[in-house]
Formats: C-alpha cells, structure tokens, sequence
C-alpha cells in the first residue's frame, strides 16, 4: 500500500475533475448556459449550424429524461419517445385545430405527457427489469398505431406545422428546456429525492424495508422524465414543420437516447448531455462525410464505444476516482470478500 | 385450449361484437391463415427467446438472421434452378444451407462482439445489437440492393380447398418445416450432451463453469443456433413473401411479443405465442379492421405483462433483472 | 444489478482499453467539431460514391460549375426506388457535360455537378441535410427528395432560404397546398394515379371492385383518390381495407376479395406489396377482372420476383416509353431508355424519367435566365415548357405539372404495353384477366 | 418531537414492542409458522433460535409485513400491524436488518446512511444535523475514512457495519436483526455485542435472531427457540440451556 497521509494526499486527475465537477456545479452550469446562449447574439446565423446546435439541446433533454428513469431510478425505459409523441401530437393538434397560442400548446405538451405518464406508470411501474424494458416498448409501439389510425393526428399522412417561430426562438427554447432540467436533476441528485432514487436502482426491496413508499418515488421520476421529453416533443413539432407517427415516435431516437445517456455515462447529470451532443455531433458528420455509408459506420461506432467505455466517459471518470478513494484509505483491493479488518485504517484507532 | 384462449383473446381484442355476422366458415379461415403466418414468427421468436434465456441478451439483430437466411436460400435457389423459379418442395433444399451458413454467422458474431457485453447491463447488450443491427442491414443494402427478392418456387396447383377453406400449398410447407426445425432444436436442448450444457448454462452460468462447461463456446453455440432457426425462417418468409434488408426490424419486434406471450427462455411458449400472436392478427384483419392488427398486438403486449409477466409457460421470476 | 457493481473489482487495464476507448473517443471528441463558424463549405472528401467533388466557386476546368443538392433514399424503406432516381441523375449529368456542360443565358459555360446525400426515407433527416447543403455546401439549387414525408420538411428550408426546388418522387397534394413558391414537382398528385385505370375498368363494364391501401402519406392520398373516382364512375367499393406498413401478409384481405368476387382489385401501396399481391392472389385464388397496383408494379424487379404471377397486372404511370419524346440530351425517349439500360442494365420506369426531366428543368432554365441567382432561376422554372424523354413538362402555378396518367399491362408474351388511353395505346389490355386455371 | 422522545412516552405507557398472537404461515404444503406466539417487551434484548428452517425469518419477515400470515395478528406497540405494508410498518419505528446484508452498492457510504435518514423534506438537501449524524455513527462504527467510497466497493464485514449504521440512522424503536453475527471475523464479533448493548442502552429494543450460540447466550435478556415452525421454548439463556426439548431440537431426537 503506498504510503499516503492525510495531507499530502495525491489526488488522482478522475478524482481532481470530479471533485470540481461536484464542488462548483452551479457556476459550471452557469457557465454552460451563457457559452451556449451567446452564439446566436453573435456570429451564429439561423441554418444549419443553428439547427444542429438546437438538436444537440434536443438529444441532451432526450438522453437526461432517459437517464432519470433509467440511469438514475434503475428502471431501464425502453418507451421514452410515447412521450416524444405525445408532446409533438398534444401541441400540433392544440395549435392548428383549436388555435391554441404556441407557447399554451407548449406547455400543454408537457403537461398532457404527465398525465398520460401517470395513467401508463400505474401499469408499467409495478414490473421491473426486462419486463419493465419490453412493457415500456409495447406502449410506444401501441402510441404509433393509435396515431397512425386517428383522424385528429392526420394518421399517417401526419401533419404540417408551418408558421412556427423562428430558428433562433427554437434554438433558445431547446437550450431553456436542457438548462432547466439539467438545474433540476442537479438539485434533485443531492437532495433526499435523489438518494432514494438511486437506493431504488441499488436494492428497492432494502429501500421499502427501510420505510421507503418506493411507488411514489418512481412514478415522481417517470412523470419529470416525461414531463421533459414530452416539452422537447411539443417543440419538435413546429421546428421541424412537419410530424408523422415515424417521427414523432422515431425508433432510431429511441436507441438513440439510451446511448447516448450510457456512452456519456448514467447516474450523472454531464453524462447524457455529453453523450448527447458527442455522438448528435458524430452522426451529422458522418451522416455528411460517408452519405450512404453512413449507418455502417454508426453501427461500428457504437459497437466499439460500448466495448471500450461499458460505463460512459462520465461514469469511467467516477469509476476511477472512487477505486482511487478505496486504496487510499487502506481498504483492502476492492471487492475482495475476506472481511478485512476494517479498524486498522492510517493513522485512526480502532475504539475498542 | 388454444381455441378458448383465442375467444377470450379475441374478446379482449374489444370489438367483437360490433363488427357484422361474418360466416363461420371465414372466421375458421382466418385461425388458419393465423396459424399458417404464426408459425414463422413463433420460429423467429424461438431463436429470439433462446438467447435471451440462455445468454440473458435481448438480441435487437435477430430479425437480421432471418433476413439473411431469406437472401442465402434465395441466391442458393437460384443456383440450383439457374432461372430463380422451380418446383415448390425445392425450396426445402435451400433450408438447410440457410440454417448451416446462419449457424456459422451466429457462431462468429458471439464470439466476435458479443461476448465483450454478455455479462454487462442489458441495455449494454442492446445497444450493441442496434449497432450489429444497422450495420448488418446496411451491409446487405449495398451488397444486395434494396429490390425485394422472392423465391420462385410454385406448385401447378397452388392451394388446397377443404370444405371452403383456401390452405396454400407453399404455406402448408412453410407450416411444417418451421416447425420440424423447432421440434428439432428442442429435441436437440433435451437430449444431446450440449443441449443440457446449455440449460445448465441458462440456469446458472458460474455453477456450469464449476462442473466444466466451457461458458464461452456454450454461449456462441446458442448464438449460432438462435441465428440458424431464424435463417431457416427466412428462407420460408423468402419464398411466400420477399425478403429486402429492411424486413429485420418488423420480425424482431414481434418476438418481444412473443417472447412475453410465451414466457422468456421458453421454447414451447415462443411456438405457441407465435401461434397465438398470428391469429391474433389475422383474426382482427379479417373480424375488425387490418389497420387495427399492430395497435391490438401490442396493447395485448402491454396488457399480458401487466397481468401475467411471466407469460403462459415462463418460469421467470417477475423481478428477474 | 447496477453497472457499477459489477465493475467494482481491479482497476481497468489500461493498455488494451486506451486503444479502443481514442477509437471510441472520436464520437465525444466530435464536440470540439465544426460548432459554430459559418460560411464556406468544406467541400472536403466526396459524398456518396463516385459522386463528382463538390467544390464550388472557383472554376477548376475553364467553365464555371453549377452544383446541384439534394437527398434520396438510398436506405431505408423506399431505398430500392431511390436508386432510379440515383442512376438517372447521374447519366443525365455525364451526358450534359460529355456535351460540353451547360451554355447558360449569363454568357459562360458551366460543368454540372451532383451532391447527393442519403435520408434514410426519414423525415426528421430532411430539414438538417438540406440546410447542411445550402449554408455548409453553399448549394443554390436543391433536388427534392423521395417520398412525400420527406418532401414536407425539405420545400419548407427551399422556401425558407429562397432555392428553387425540384422534384420528381414527392407526389402527396399536400405538399403544393402550402403556398410555397420554390417547390416544383414531377410526378402528378398522388390522387390522380389511379383514375385512368378506373377509367378504363368503368368502360370495360366493372361494377364491384375492391381497395387495398397501405397506411402511408401516398398510398393513402392514392386511395382518397381511388375512392373519390370510384364513386363517380358508378363503381360500387365492396371491400375497403387499410392496412399498416409493416403487414407483410396480405392472405386474409385477399380473402375478402375472393369471398366479393369484385371485379377491380386497386392495391394502393408499394413494391414489395405488389410483389406480395402477385404471388398470394394464385395462392387465394383470387381472380378479379383487372388488378391494378398504384406504385412499383411496373418496373423490372417486379416482373423477375413474380414471374408468371405478375402477367396482366396493370399499373398507372405518368410516362410513356414508346411515346419518342424529342430529348435535348439524349436525342429521343428510346435513347434515353438504352443509355439507362446499358449503364445499369434495368429497364428505366417513370421514376428515371421523372428524373432526368428534374435535371433538365434545371438546365433549360440556366440556358434561359441571363443571371444564375437562384430567384432569376425559380421565376424560369415557374414559366418554362419544353419536352425531354420524360414527355412535355409544365408546371401549373401551385407547382406541380399536370400530366395525364398512362396505364400500363403486363402482357404474357408482347410484355410491358401501355394499354390505356387509346389514344396513346400500344396494344388493347386483356380484359378480363384469364383465371388462374386458363393461364 | 423527536422519535427517542416520542419512545419514551410509549413504553412508560406500559406498550409492548412486539407482540405475535398465533402467528401461522403456509407455503403451498409447507407450514413455516404454526401458531407462533411471542413478546418483545420494551428495552429487552431478545434472541430467537432455532435449527435451520425453524420458521425463524418467516417470523421476521411476517413481523415486518414482508409476507402476510395466513392466521394470527401482530401488534406493535399495543396497535395491531398485521399485514401492514413493510415500508409502513418501517415508518412506525421497527427497522430490520438483513441476513444477506443488504446496502446501497452504487451510492456512497455517507450517502447510504443519509437516504436512511428518518424522512425530512423532500426537495431539500440533507440538513448539517442528519450529516453531523452521519459522520457521527460512521465515527462510531470506524468507517469514517471511507465515507466517500461507494458501499459496493467494501468488504462483507465492512457492510455489514454500514448496514447496521443506517439502521442506527433510521433512530429505531425497535431494531430486527438477522444473524448479526454471520459470517464477520472473531475480532468484530466483541465489537458487535458491544455496539447491541449501546443501541439497547439508548432504549431501542432489539430483536434478533442468531445461530452463534456463545453470542446469543451472552446478549440477549430472554430467548425463544423455534423448531418446524413452532415456539418450543421461552426463558433466560440460562434455562434454554438446560433445557430438554431444546437440545433434543438442535441434535434432532424429538
């Protein structure tokens, strides 16, 4: 064991960017949201950088949402875009059907996926694992029929949303949306809420033992998720002006979204953002550098960042930083089962 | 008990009532045509359960193991008849090369890529398998091209008329081949040495490698078998359908299903979840409407797990993560 | 089992690890990419295969060069009629520059240059690659996509940044009921497709037919139209189903036909359901008088998977292959059909005529317009009329031509023949189909 | 009023912890639990032995509403609680600890006691008193240097300590233990009979069940011994020595 005191600790580089990382998260926030939000005002003009940036806020909202359910609350979604489409739909109908003022049908669209959350968790919440997986999928597979076979959602000739606002709106209303909840997830994630959050994804049976109504708990996650991604969905819809059931509920985002969260690493609040905007970014410029090859080249590459980063960067940070922790403070190599006499630690006595 | 489980099914299918009186004759040949159409997705769903059970991976490539079975006994068909069209029962000498080139395709990708994320968290598992998923579609794509391809294998009189009922040859054939295949891989899981090192493997993979089962080999062995029987189904969707790169997806979607009908890991149950899942359909085509047959396939879905997780025949535990 | 757990124990081996994780990091090192920075194009690498460079501005060869952008579908569900439009816009382009480029109306010459990207048919692709072509590859003049779903986003970012759009795969009405000046489309609506074939079906003395429609954007519009048409005519629609994408079976709906014995069967869909209908209508021996599908049931990769199944089935087209078309770039129609035939050995459809009549909208407007902004451009392309392989093109003030739709048969021995109107007849259509037991 | 207040009111009011009347349970044939009557009174140390599959966690698992008794009725401090969820059951004060010890693995060990922290506002951040407390009972169980460490990482011995930490943090009435003294090194056993006679000093009664015959007759105040899910025995340490009927049960002559 190296000889390490208690002051002249030498801390490792995981350890020194994580624990910036937590000590100043509200300044470094802060920081993100004003380096994002000075483009537009200066050299960024609406077209394709803008749009690109604003889907990069999109993803990261997608991959957080995700993340809340599934990275932090254990409970793998598998169905997150049904609340994609629920948004999109909620606001496009509100707007062009009942004249609905857009930023009412915005909200709306959140709103309406919370609620529709609710009614869905009251099934799904109770299954976990792989059931949970393919229950939540079922839901999104039954949402695209239902949209397919409605009148009031055009079927599946879809519908034209034209006359939205501008590019540049859009840009700051995806960035609001990602700011706010990436706000809102950091707050959660010190406070009681995120702690039994994430003693439900290590042992809920310990956690209902422990006094923990764990229903609650998850149907709060779910519904926040929701809530989120169904925003981004109402959004969507006029940005993109056009919505049909394949991209209301695109299945490739889907995937997407998950990969994101798990390629940047989930648990954490930088993870899925990083992931979101890395891989957004490497599919635009594959999509553009290798046209028709392009799927290919995805496929490898989410195949090979899997294989070499099973916990995400963020995660293979933290990974790092607490194997460090553990050798530092005289544990015995990590995970070993013999009990080691835990009392034996530098420098304090054992009070016998 | 299938056809109780069917009036119930059916019944929680909703509008029943509502629709007009169709003959019973129509109704009979809808179960036919269900059970007919059925029997591939329960043969695809099988493969599909199989690793899932087995290696504890929910396989996202799986429809791809079909497709490419379609296009092997496709390219072979042509090889053997020169002119792509050829006596019916021809086409189950392609089956085989189908079922041997998936096995090896199976075996390889197992042992390749995916047994860097066996043991991770499923969702590792699935992202990898989206990620072998479009590259295998896109592969075919610029190999292939996108034209369907059909198999060309026709009888002179191509369907049975039993008081009133159409039963098409081909898919009589198609009938009993997927499910020879089936009874054969679960012949093979009973009896063989391999096949109980593969259970053994299922229930509990470090006590099987206590008793020196070679995990590793064990695992590709089952990947290559799921990719086999899927193959052999792709070369039956082959010749009563087509098969293009993009047809993966659809069939994978519907061994979830069938998979969670049937119970996970159980191969009787995927047959008769398919079964049941084919009829399912093709009873609301022809009673209500076919736009409805997805949305009522997975409203099923999503009804079933709520009710019964554990499908007809699993032995899953609800809270099996 | 959270992750964690499991990687509780040792630390990570560094070295095998490093090696994949610099593979895997290039994805997350894509965020010090090309964020921010506006204007010129890259122009680096080429898109697509074989696609001609896409630098643009200085001229490299004496003649200046005009790009032209756009996306198809080279994947996903429509990939194998993207590909029509792929290889007809690249012979057109190499016969136009063979020829010495384009003589545009400002006085100079100009090389034709393609930059083809992929949308995979989706729509929520369209609006980024075709802002992508206009602000990073600084492209004027935009090529629309297949498919309607995925025209929708792509005329709104031609109407957004004022470039003239052309295309010949988006057919859906809707897309030309949204005022936009700069879209300017090929194909007739997608609601006129079937109407001559009923036509034809109401003269011949058809009461009852039957509509199979697929649930997307065209195939449903088709059927809008179908049943519109049906009603007029006095024809009496006996069975009605709709049935999703995904449906690969169509046994049970071929079952209702059979059981209605309707005289018409209309499958509003695409190929690989063409395909489908040909083979299963033996197996359920289903024998309308006239089975007519709306897409894809003519061209080559039918007839080769149907084979003897695909005999007297009909289908709707707004181009006829006889009728020799006087062509600037090939010569003639029949020239066209040979120089598409021996680059890629298939026969060309209306899908490849529709596109080289794209490409050469835009060439007689370069030849007409005295300055090459894209406005001037647009205005030509609005008032312009010439002919090509693709037959007379004119479009009306919403943007999209107005053609009469052809109908073609399957004939066992003469082949492909347009059979409908008469006026343009290649041979009478064999009325009714023979059963199943007289083929 | 903080619960240790709250405690002391109730048990001068005369209320018995724990209380089981018939208490049976049935599995498909299996009878675990036959009619099982016991008493925790306040501030005692009770031991419950028995051979394997005596029906001992049964017992557990119905007093803390993990499974629902077919018969029978448990109070809890005189209210009956039977069938009462076991998050509920927990929330009145009777927190149990594991056989396989069970801790939070993903989440820190300092984070592991703050989630078992009696609840306080939701949205809020831990208060400085729950964190003082904290460092405080991982200062008591010497686990303070690791308190950053994610709980997965330690030893069986070392969670076994957190795990008996966040029940301290959970300021039980009454504490269940499962075989406190399973499987941990020689050394912490004298350390863990120690930190049961503080807790029971700090009037929480404690309940626990434990094959470690040396520990439990050195511990507990009273014992019962289970045998094919029946109560067989009742009494000091002393008098289940010598008693007949339990030392026919454990060498299986009755």
């Amino acid at each position: 064991m190296s000889e390490v005191d208690e002051e002249g600790t030498r801390r490792s580089p995981a350890e020194v960017v994580l624990s910036v990382g937590n000590g100043y998260s509200a300044v470094l926030l802060a920081l993100f949201a004003v380096a994002l939000a000075v483009p537009p005002l200066v050299f960024l003009d609406e077209g394709f950088y803008m749009t690109v940036m604003t889907e990069m806020f999109l993803f990261g909202v997608l991959a957080l949402s995700w993340d809340l359910v599934g990275g932090q609350t254990g409970y793998p979604s598998f169905g997150n875009m049904a609340f994609f489409g629920v948004g999109a739909y909620t606001t496009g109908i509100l707007w062009t059907e009942f004249g609905v003022a857009y930023p009412a049908a915005l909200l709306a669209a959140g709103v309406f996926a919370v609620v529709f959350a609710a009614i869905i968790g009251l099934a799904v919440l109770r299954l976990r694992g792989h059931y949970f997986a393919i229950a939540t999928l079922g839901v999104l597979l039954a949402s695209i029929q239902l949209s397919r076979y409605l009148e009031i959602t055009g079927g599946s000739s879809g519908k034209v949303l034209l006359g939205g606002p501008s590019g540049e709106v859009f840009y700051y209303v995806f960035l609001a949306i990602l700011i706010v909840e990436m706000a809102v997830v950091r707050y959660l994630s010190g406070t009681r809420f995120g702690f039994v959050l994430n003693a439900i994804r290590d042992d809920e049976r310990k956690a209902t033992a422990m006094g923990v109504d764990t229903t609650y708990y998850k149907t709060a996650a779910w519904t926040l998720a929701a809530f989120f991604t169904g925003l981004a969905g109402g959004a969507y819809g006029a940005f993109n002006t056009f919505i049909d059931p394949q991209t209301a509920y695109n299945l490739a985002w889907n995937v997407e979204l998950i990969a994101m969260a798990l390629l940047g690493g989930t648990g954490t609040v930088a993870g899925p953002v990083v992931g979101a905007f890395g891989l957004h970014l490497a599919i635009v410029e594959i999509d553009s550098l290798f046209s028709g090859w392009q799927l290919m080249i995805l496929g490898s590459v989410v195949i090979v960042t899997v294989v070499a980063f099973p916990n995400g960067v963020v995660g293979t940070l933290r990974q790092r930083a607490n194997a460090m922790e553990y050798y530092k403070f005289g544990g015995g190599a990590a995970g070993e089962s013999s009990p080691s006499a835990a009392s034996s630690t530098d420098g304090t006595e054992g009070s016998e | 008990m299938i056809v109780e489980q069917l009036a119930t099914t059916a019944g929680a299918g909703g509008a029943v009532g509502a629709i007009p009186l169709q003959s019973a004759g129509s109704i009979v040949q809808f179960v036919v045509n269900g059970l007919l159409v059925g029997s591939i997705f329960a043969l695809v769903a099988i493969g599909f359960a199989l690793v899932w059970g087995v290696v504890g991976i929910i396989n996202l490539a799986h429809g791809e193991m079909m497709m490419l079975g379609g296009y092997v006994s496709y390219w072979a068909f042509l090889g053997l008849t020169g002119t792509g069209t050829g006596p019916g029962l021809l086409v189950l000498a392609t089956v085989p090369v189908a079922v041997a080139v998936l096995y090896v395709v199976g075996y390889g990708l197992q042992r390749a890529i995916v047994t860097r994320v066996t043991d991770e968290d499923m969702f590792l598992t699935l992202l990898v398998t989206f990620g072998l998923s479009i590259f295998i579609q896109q592969a075919t794509l610029q190999a292939f091209s996108a034209d369907p391809r059909s198999i060309g294998a026709t009888f002179a009189d191509p369907s049975f008329v039993l008081g009133g009922i159409v039963v098409p040859k081909m898919k009589l054939v198609a009938f009993v081949g997927t499910l020879a295949l089936a009874a054969a891989l679960y012949v093979y899981l009973q009896t063989t040495r391999r096949g109980r090192a593969i259970r053994a493997v299922a229930q509990n993979p470090e006590a099987a490698r206590l008793v020196g089962i070679d995990v590793q080999h064990t695992r590709a062995v089952t990947f290559g078998l799921s990719a086999a029987v899927a193959g052999g189904a792709g070369a039956f969707i082959a010749t009563i359908l087509n098969v293009t790169p993009q047809i993966g997806l659809n069939y994978t979607l519907k061994s979830f299903v069938i998979v969670v009908f049937g119970g996970i890991g159980s191969i009787p149950g995927a047959l008769v979840g398919g079964l049941l899942l084919g009829t399912v359909e093709e009873l609301t085509a022809g009673l209500v409407s076919s736009q409805l047959t997805l949305a009522v396939t997975f409203t099923l879905l999503v009804v079933l797990l709520v009710v019964k997780p554990q499908g007809l025949f699993g032995s899953g535990t609800e809270g099996s993560t | 089992m959270s992750m964690v757990d499991i990687l509780g124990e040792g630390t990570v081996t560094v070295d095998r690890r490093t090696f994949l994780a610099g593979a895997g990091a290039a994805g997350v090192a894509g965020i010090a990419g090309c964020t921010g920075g506006t204007g010129d194009s890259s122009g680096s690498g080429n898109s697509g295969e074989g696609d001609t460079g896409t630098t643009t501005g200085q001229p490299n060869s004496g003649a200046g060069t005009i790009v032209l952008g756009g996306s198809m579908s080279l994947s996903g569900d429509n990939a194998d009629l993207g590909k029509l439009y792929r290889d007809a816009y690249r012979v057109t382009i190499r016969r136009i520059n063979e020829a010495g480029g384009v003589e545009a109306g400002d006085g100079n010459t100009y090389e034709l240059e393609m930059v083809l990207r992929d949308d995979e048919t989706d729509a929520s692709k369209s609006k980024t690659i075709y802002q992508e072509l206009v602000d990073r590859k600084g492209i004027d003049y935009l090529l629309g996509p297949y498919s309607s779903t995925v025209t929708l986003p792509a005329s709104a970012v031609a109407a957004a940044n004022g470039k003239p759009m052309v295309e010949g795969g988006g057919a859906s009405p809707k897309i030309f009921a949204q005022g936009n000046e700069w879209i300017f489309g090929l194909l007739p609506t997608a609601d006129k497709y079937p109407l001559s074939g009923i036509d034809l079906a109401a003269k011949r003395g058809a009461e009852t037919a039957a509509l199979l429609a697929e649930d997307d954007t065209f195939s449903q519009s088709t059927a809008e139209g179908a049943r519109s048409k049906f009603e007029s005519a006095g024809v009496e629609l006996v069975v009605d189903e709709t049935f999703p994408t995904e449906t690969s079976d169509l046994s049970t709906n071929l079952g209702k036909v059979r059981e209605t014995e309707a005289d018409v069967l209309l499958l509003a869909a695409h190929q690989k359901h063409a395909i489908v209908m040909a083979k299963q209508m033996e197996s359920q021996n289903v024998s309308p008088d006239m089975a007519m599908a709306t897409v894809g049931s003519l061209n080559e990769a039918f007839k080769e998977e149907t084979g003897s199944n695909g005999n007297y089935v009909y289908g709707p087209s707004s181009w006829a292959i006889n009728a020799d078309f006087e062509d600037q770039v090939f010569g003639s129609t029949s020239a066209f059909v040979s120089a598409i035939d021996s680059g890629f050995d298939y026969q060309p459809d209306y899908h490849s005529a529709a596109a080289t009549g794209v490409i050469q909208t835009f060439q007689r407007a370069f030849q007409q317009v005295d300055s090459l902004a894209p406005t001037a451009v647009r205005n030509a392309i609005r008032d312009i009329e010439f002919t090509c392989a693709y037959g007379g093109v004119k479009f009306a003030d919403n943007g999209v031509i107005n053609k009469q739709m052809l109908v073609y048969q399957w004939q066992p021995e003469k082949g492909k023949q347009i059979v409908w109107p008469t006026n343009v007849q290649q041979s009478e259509p064999i009325y009714p189909m023979p059963g199943w037991g007289e083929r | 009023m903080s619960r240790r207040a709250e405690r002391r009111d109730r048990s001068t009011a005369g209320e018995v912890p724990v209380v089981t009347e018939g208490l049976t349970k049935r599995f498909g044939g299996l009878t675990a639990l036959d009619g099982v009557d016991i008493e925790v009174r306040d501030d005692e140390i009770v031991g419950l032995i028995g051979p394997n599959g005596s029906g001992k966690t049964t017992l557990f698992d119905c007093v803390t509403g993990a499974y629902t008794p077919d018969e029978g009725t448990v109070f809890l401090y005189g209210e009956e609680i039977t069938g009462l969820s076991e998050n509920r059951v927990a929330q009145r004060g009777l927190v149990r600890m594991f056989q396989q010890t069970r801790v939070y693995g993903g989440m820190t060990v300092a984070e592991n006691l703050l989630v078992a922290a009696p609840s306080e506002s939701l949205l809020r951040p831990p208060s400085t008193a729950t964190r003082e407390e904290a460092d405080r009972l991982l200062e008591y169980v010497d686990l303070a240097g690791l308190a950053e460490v994610e709980a997965g990482r330690l030893s069986f011995g070392q969670q076994k300590l957190v795990e008996f930490a966040m029940a301290l943090m959970a300021d039980p009435d009454v504490l269940l233990m499962d075989e406190p003294a399973g499987g941990i090194n020689p050394s912490m056993i004298n350390r863990m009979l120690d930190y049961i006679r503080d807790v029971n000093d700090d009037d929480v009664t404690v309940f626990l069940i434990e094959h470690d015959m040396d520990f439990v007759m050195n511990v507990a105040d009273r014992i019962y011994v289970l045998a094919h899910g029946e109560r067989i025995a009742e009494g000091t340490p002393e008098e289940i020595q010598t008693n007949e009927r339990v030392l026919d049960a454990y060498l299986g002559r009755e």
